[in-house]
């Protein structure tokens, strides 16, 4: 079969297609740009529409970064290549984008959930002999340093993080006959201030909890997989790589969301499962006033600033309340921890790997890093600029509250079958949501069922 | 026509020579190949090869990314053997049996009623509803989705009309909406056709059994049924057709979800290509739709081929 | 130069013959009609001669050229088809260009020259119109003017008057005969179904029947001449009476026994009587205008009694359908007194006009006068003979 | 999406069905029958409501300036439009006017040519290649979207033209198809009248045989381009340049912004739909002339 694509077929279209692509070019007002012999080109994929809060600051965040750096790197020239779409698009579009060499972006921003794949596909070059001497990567915790740690050597290198805790309206707490500030120390404690919130006042939402697949495989990570993270078995994937498709852990959490939903205590479907960014819709409740508790992501407190505003709301500093969220039996707090990470293509020449590397070299000085992590939802890698005032005053005090949060949080796994297995516990999710009737084991073993469909069984395990 | 004449009607020495030569033997035309090259290269080149491509893939370990996305390898029937107990397959194959006939039911049941009713009301009734049902046909699919999507959801057109505003149809009863929304997409289609279709009907034989006493549903089904049997064959295949291929519509309403619940076929190929990173298993699913739209294939082409 | 030969030529289609060695010879300015029923074979003729049908055997001459395999369009001759072929989406004007255009004449006397023959055919008014907003007959001009702007050599014509009214038809048959005389030196193969039509418009007419030519003559040798019953039967309205008899020659004495009756053939008919002719059944043929009441014309033959079953008035005659026992005839009767049906009348019939025929091969047993051309029916060769001496 | 056969009916057919339908005589009109009547107005009516209904948010969020899902009495402004006509979004309709315009010319040329040869010329093993045309013309090409894109990526051809190549494919056969039909009802005669003044193929084509077939033509090339215009996945999955996408992905990235713009989404798309609707109305005016051949072949 493969030999056809040797032979005459590929004469045959790529005679189609000179003609094709020399129109195309001229259809579209010419967007490949030829770099000079002495030149380097490189690209940069971006999310356009989903890392940063508003399509505009990312416009402004990236354009900003590529002018500076091309002032300072005159010889190269920086291809922008804003890839559209919610975040599953994007994921799809990049990993088409990598799968050609002719469409491979020399640098890309993507997900860490993302590195493990395409490290295992050979797309992503060794960052290893660039962050030696690098003094901002040595600035980051270890556990962000990690993130693109594969085999001994990193592959891709972070330039904010996601992670997670409760944020409560006020009023309503203090309606409900909750003292403030709150910190529940148990699930069962989160479940009793819903109960409260419901019983004070029947027509708001009393508590948030991301379900269903709408988000994409991200929209875990805001939600389910961080009550998982503090339960008593919160491996999603074992050291061998299988994934865990049955375990007390899951249960409990599984059982947390039946009991949320069957209790009434969860927010609609249609808030749930819309197609539009469902993890951002609490901060428009929250602003309407119309919802109690939220698990929500560190975002949230962002949209409210004026320059997100999303929707902006002036007072949300002083009405609205953060807390961790605790394990399930208490003993700390427990959040995932996700991040988007720049990675280099391996199909870039060394001077495009260098010139790249430069690039992230800007993208990464203190000012940058705290604007994207401002204007992205982000806290930023290096410890130190939790409390710089450019990030601690922008989202005050959320920015500064998670960023404290930041250290009780754990990293998701990254692999092929991740991807399913997320796709599971979001259904899963999505059924106690749709269905409040269904148990958490009737859930799990509708997830179990599912997960070892797809992966087969040699790939999944249970825990005890 | 005479028979072929015997051959002594033609004598002298010419006539052996004669019959050695025809002129009119049935010569092709260089330049008709010339003519039908370009579009048969364009069919063989992105319709044959890739349907061939496609049985091949399936039966790889092709995936987006990840080790095997550059280095792949043939399996053989492993993904045969995969689809077989793959539950969420069958349920999306029953989920896509439920969307065709219910879309395809909808359809001719719908667009008939619409046909036959505008046909006896007054000008201005024909104008509107006729005209936006047409409108409603001619719609992209995208927009068409999320118009659904707006008016299904919670607060949307339908409940806010229905006085029950914070009713959620489409969380609901997700199957049940999309083929709605098919039915609504395609019975402008329909309708059109199956008016034309009753408009060549003629009036007479209706008549004559008006004058035999036959009741309106006797009428129905002994006359304009059996009259418009073919033209509700073809609406009935292509419908078929195009549910079957309906992606757009059903991705922008609810991506699948909730659950599996709207997941038929090309939805869950695209989601086990591009979301699971399995390509060769979505190509697989694709075959299976292939072989699908074969069988309606099939059965078109034996309805059109009589009208060749 | 422009004389036109059928050599040999035989159309098969799907192991048919409808064409079946077709000889013939058709001469610089000839007015040539091709006339039988349909499916006679004179429409695949024509469009072999045009080009559009390729002969499967055989070949065709224009001049001294072996045209057998010349494109159509090289062939220098025009035709005007049976449904006019207007390309409906050109006004008149550019339907008489399209040729000139096409063949990338001059454009300096284009206009000039469409003029002319649009003068010629009293179609200039009509120019910028468009075929549809044309009728039948102007329809019909536009046609011939699109022929005629080519200045062809031969004129090919398919029937083009069988898509217009009765009275129409007469009109545009004088004036295509006309158009011809006008045109010395085009040759004109027209092709009809119609017999009246061939014989009041060709120099010579060809008469066809299963894909072969049956006779070729002049209109007024035809109609005296027929060289078969199928010839006979054809040609000449209302049909001619065929009814069975006997033929005895007894010397100089020659006897035909028919309608009961017996009759002495005149000398005259018997001096052309076929050598071929023996005692014994013969088909006889009877013009209608050669039965009329008896005692109305001079060489009357022995007349029998019949009755009047059915009358067809045409206006000056009346043509009476007889019965004379099983056997039904056609006859001409005089307008008074008014003819009856059910009266019972004497007919007699010319026996000068009497025509003989084999009753197996249908052929004619009486032959022309010496200074006549030799006709034996579905013998090529002897077509051929006649037409080289 | 909107097929197909259906092409040959349009929007002016639904004013059309005014031809006289089975009425029973107006002497005849008694009580029951004005019942029925109002029985049957008031159906076709419920029928009408519940199809205008999803169109209503459309209509609504597209002049509302704080548009949601919702539907709601509009704040009248024209601002959503504003919006939607400038910057990237114009490119986007710009990339599906690209992409539809070659598409619909590739597929209405070369189906053009074959059609012509299917109908007129003798071609070996022509019944097999006209059950293949008739076949593949049911087959919904937008399933092939997988393979083609592997091979697209290998030839590094994720990009608008090559896509616009592919979609010309998905129409191709029932352009062929439709084009074949019209090309039969062309009279041989005019052809043969051409041919016998020596014009050549390519002339006989472009003067007698095109011009004739036209509204043949006409509607397999909107066809085309309704099926280039509203195809979704096969742009979603096959172009990878952003600024080549076309005006459907644009709504569904409008869709999946975390700050979703409901008034935009629905005045973009209103303004999407107008070139399907013009063709439409267009198109419906073509077929009914172009079914009368002129008078230029028996009266």
């Amino acid at each position: 079969m493969k030999a056809i694509w040797k032979g005459v077929l590929p004469r045959v279209i790529a005679g189609t297609a000179i003609i094709a692509m020399s129109t195309a070019t001229l259809a579209t007002g010419g967007v490949t740009q030829a770099g000079a012999a002495s030149k380097v080109t490189i690209s940069v994929a971006y999310a356009a529409n989903t890392t940063f809060d508003t399509t505009p600051l990312g416009l402004t965040w990236w354009t900003a970064v590529k002018t500076e750096y091309e002032q300072k790197y005159p010889n190269v020239t920086v291809n922008l290549v804003a890839v559209q779409g919610g975040e599953p698009d994007f994921l799809t579009k990049l990993a088409l984008d990598y799968h050609s060499t002719s469409t491979a972006p020399t640098l890309a921003q993507f997900p860490s959930t993302e590195i493990a794949l395409y490290q295992s596909t050979g797309y992503l070059k060794s960052l290893s002999p660039f962050l030696k001497n690098s003094s901002w990567f040595a600035q980051f915790p270890k556990v962000i340093q990690n993130e693109g740690l594969i085999g001994g050597k990193i592959y891709a290198v972070s330039s904010g993080e996601n992670n997670v805790g409760l944020y409560y309206d006020k009023a309503i707490m203090l309606k409900a006959g909750i003292k403030l500030p709150w910190q529940p120390k148990t699930w069962n404690d989160i479940i009793a201030a819903a109960e409260k919130i419901k019983a004070a006042e029947p027509k708001i939402i009393p508590l948030w909890t991301d379900a269903g697949t709408s988000a994409g495989p991200n929209g875990a990570g805001y939600g389910i997989l961080n009550l998982l993270a503090g339960s008593s078995t919160p491996t999603i994937q074992t050291s061998s790589g299988k994934m865990v498709v049955d375990s007390p852990g899951l249960l409990q959490t599984l059982n947390f969301y039946h009991e949320v939903f069957s209790k009434g205590l969860g927010a609609p479907t249609s808030q749930l499962f819309s197609p539009n960014n469902a993890p951002n819709i609490p901060s428009a409740d929250f602003f309407k006033g119309t919802l109690g508790i939220a698990v929500g992501a560190n975002f949230l407190g962002g949209n409210w600033t004026k320059q997100v505003s999303f929707p902006y709301w002036s007072k949300a500093s002083t009405a609205m309340g953060v807390a961790g969220l605790p394990k399930v039996n208490g003993g700390g707090y427990a959040s995932t921890l996700s991040g988007w990470d720049f990675g280099i293509s391996s199909a870039a020449s060394s001077a495009q790997a260098t010139a790249a590397f430069n690039f992230m070299n800007v993208a990464q000085e203190q000012k940058n890093l705290i604007e994207a992590g401002n204007w992205a939802g982000w806290v930023p890698p290096v410890q130190s600029d939790w409390t710089v005032p450019l990030y601690t005053n922008f989202a005050a005090p959320f920015n500064e509250e998670f960023g404290k949060l930041l250290p009780s949080s754990s990293e998701l796994p990254t692999s092929a079958n991740y991807s399913v297995w997320v796709q599971g516990i979001e259904e899963a999710s999505g059924t106690l949501a749709q269905t409040p009737s269904t148990t958490g084991a009737q859930a799990l073993a509708t997830m179990k069922g599912f997960v070892t469909n797809q992966l087969g069984a040699s790939a999944v395990t249970t825990l005890k | 026509m005479a028979s072929l004449p015997v051959m002594d009607t033609v004598t002298g020495p010419s006539m052996s020579e004669l019959w050695k030569t025809r002129h009119d033997k049935s010569r092709y035309q260089w330049s008709s190949l010339g003519l039908l090259t370009p579009a048969f290269a364009l069919l063989v080149l992105l319709f044959l090869v890739p349907m061939g491509f496609a049985v091949y893939l399936g039966l790889t370990n092709l995936t987006l990314v990840g080790p095997t996305a550059i280095h792949s390898a043939f399996t053989g029937m492993a993904n045969l053997e995969r689809l077989k107990s793959d539950t969420t397959f069958w349920s999306s194959l029953w989920a896509t049996g439920i969307f065709i006939v219910g879309s395809v039911v909808g359809v001719v049941v719908v667009g008939y009623v619409l046909a036959s009713l505008l046909m006896r009301a007054r000008p201005w009734m024909r104008m509107i509803v006729g005209g936006v049902v047409v409108v409603a046909w001619m719609m992209p699919a995208v927009t068409a989705g999320m118009t659904w999507y707006a008016s299904t959801t919670g607060g949307g057109a339908f409940s806010t009309l229905l006085g029950i505003p914070n009713t959620n149809f489409l969380d609901n009863d997700p199957l049940l909406v999309v083929t709605l929304a098919s039915i609504w997409s395609m019975t402008g289609f329909s309708m059109l056709v199956m008016g034309a279709a009753l408009r060549n009907i003629p009036s007479e034989a209706i008549e004559a059994a008006t004058v035999e006493n036959a009741s309106s549903w006797q009428r129905f089904r002994m006359i304009i049924l059996p009259l418009l049997r073919p033209t509700m064959t073809a609406v009935v295949l292509l419908t078929g057709l195009l549910a079957l291929a309906n992606f757009s519509l059903i991705y922008i309403m609810t991506q699948g979800g909730p659950g599996n619940a709207t997941n038929i076929l090309p939805l869950y190929s695209y989601q086990q290509a591009f979301t699971y990173n399995n390509l060769a298993y979505g190509a697989l699913i694709g075959n299976v739709m292939v072989v699908i739209a074969t069988v309606f294939g099939v059965f078109y082409v034996r309805i059109t081929a009589r009208r060749l | 130069m422009n004389e036109i030969r059928f050599e040999h030529v035989w159309k098969m289609f799907e192991g048919n013959a409808v064409v079946s060695d077709l000889n013939l010879d058709i001469r610089e300015g000839e007015f040539l009609v091709l006339v039988g029923p349909s499916g006679c074979g004179k429409t695949t003729s024509l469009r072999m001669l045009a080009g559009l049908e390729r002969p499967s055997h055989g070949r065709i001459w224009m001049g001294d050229k072996d045209v057998t395999d010349v494109a159509t369009g090289q062939r220098d001759i025009s035709m005007v088809f049976q449904s006019y072929a207007l390309y409906p989406n050109m006004n008149v004007y550019k339907n008489l260009a399209f040729g000139p255009k096409v063949r990338k004449e001059p454009r300096s006397t284009l206009q000039q020259r469409i003029h002319e023959v649009a003068d010629m055919l009293g179609i200039r008014h009509l120019l910028d119109r468009s075929p549809a907003a044309l009728s039948g007959g102007q329809r019909q001009r536009v046609a011939l003017g699109r022929a005629l702007i080519r200045e062809p050599q031969v004129f090919l014509m398919d029937e083009p008057l069988s898509n217009l009214d009765a009275a129409l038809r007469v009109q545009m048959r004088a004036e295509l005969i006309r158009l011809h005389q006008r045109l010395e030196s085009t040759t004109t193969v027209y092709v009809t179904h119609d017999q009246v039509e061939a014989l009041t418009m060709g120099d010579r007419v060809a008469v066809l029947k299963d894909g072969v030519l049956l006779q070729v003559d002049a209109a007024n040798d035809l109609y005296e001449y027929p060289g078969s019953v199928f010839v006979g039967e054809f040609i000449g309205s209302p049909k001619m009476n065929v009814v069975p008899g006997t033929l005895q020659i007894d010397g100089g004495q020659i006897v035909v026994e028919c309608l009961g009756v017996r009759c002495d053939v005149s000398r005259e008919l018997a001096g052309r009587l076929s050598a071929t002719a023996t005692n014994g059944p013969v088909l006889v043929g009877i013009r209608p205008h050669d039965l009329h009441l008896n005692g109305e014309a001079p060489s009357d033959g022995p007349a029998v009694q019949v009755l009047i079953d059915i009358c067809e008035h045409t206006g000056t005659e009346i043509f009476a359908t007889v019965e004379l026992g099983d056997t039904k005839l056609i006859a001409r009767l005089p307008r008074s007194p008014m003819p009856q049906a059910g009266q019972a009348v004497e007919v007699a019939f010319n026996k000068e006009r009497l025509h003989l025929f084999d009753t197996t091969t249908r052929e004619s047993l009486i032959e022309r006068q010496a200074k006549r051309e030799h006709i034996s029916v579905g013998s090529p060769e002897a077509v051929l003979d006649a037409q080289s001496s | 999406m909107s097929d197909v056969h259906g092409m040959l009916m349009s929007a002016d057919d639904v004013a059309e069905m005014t031809s006289d339908p089975v009425m029973p005589p107006a002497n005849r009109e008694t009580q029951r029958t004005k019942v029925r009547s109002a029985t049957l107005h008031l159906v076709l009516g419920a029928l009408g409501v519940i199809f205008l209904a999803p169109m209503l948010w459309l209509f609504l969020a597209s002049i509302d300036k704080n548009a949601s899902w919702g539907v709601e009495w509009p704040h009248f402004s024209l601002i959503n439009f504003k919006h939607v006509l400038t910057g990237s979004l114009l490119h986007s309709l710009w990339n599906s006017v690209v992409l539809a315009v070659i598409s619909t010319a590739i597929a209405s040329i070369t189906g053009v040519f074959a059609a012509y040869s299917l109908s007129r010329r003798r071609i070996p093993f022509k019944g097999p290649l006209l059950l293949f045309i008739i076949f593949s013309s049911g087959v919904p090409l937008a399933i092939m979207v997988i393979p083609v894109y592997e091979i697209f990526s290998r030839f590094g051809f994720l990009s608008i033209l090559p896509t616009a190549v592919f979609l010309s494919v998905t129409s191709l056969p029932f352009e062929v198809y439709l084009m074949k039909n019209f090309i039969d009802a062309v009279p041989i005669d005019l052809e043969e009248a051409a041919r016998m003044e020596r014009a050549s193929t390519f002339q006989v084509l472009r003067r007698v045989v095109i011009p004739l077939a036209m509204p043949g033509i006409a509607a397999a090339s909107i066809f085309g381009f309704v099926n280039a215009w509203g195809s979704f996945i096969v742009p979603l999955i096959l172009i990878s340049p952003a600024n080549q996408q076309p005006a459907p992905i644009a709504i569904y990235t409008f869709l999946t912004l975390p700050k979703a713009e409901f008034g935009n989404i629905a005045a973009y798309s209103l303004v999407f739909c107008v070139p399907v609707f013009i063709l439409y109305a267009v198109s419906s005016r073509l077929f009914r002339e172009g079914f009368v051949l002129g008078g230029g072949v028996k009266g």
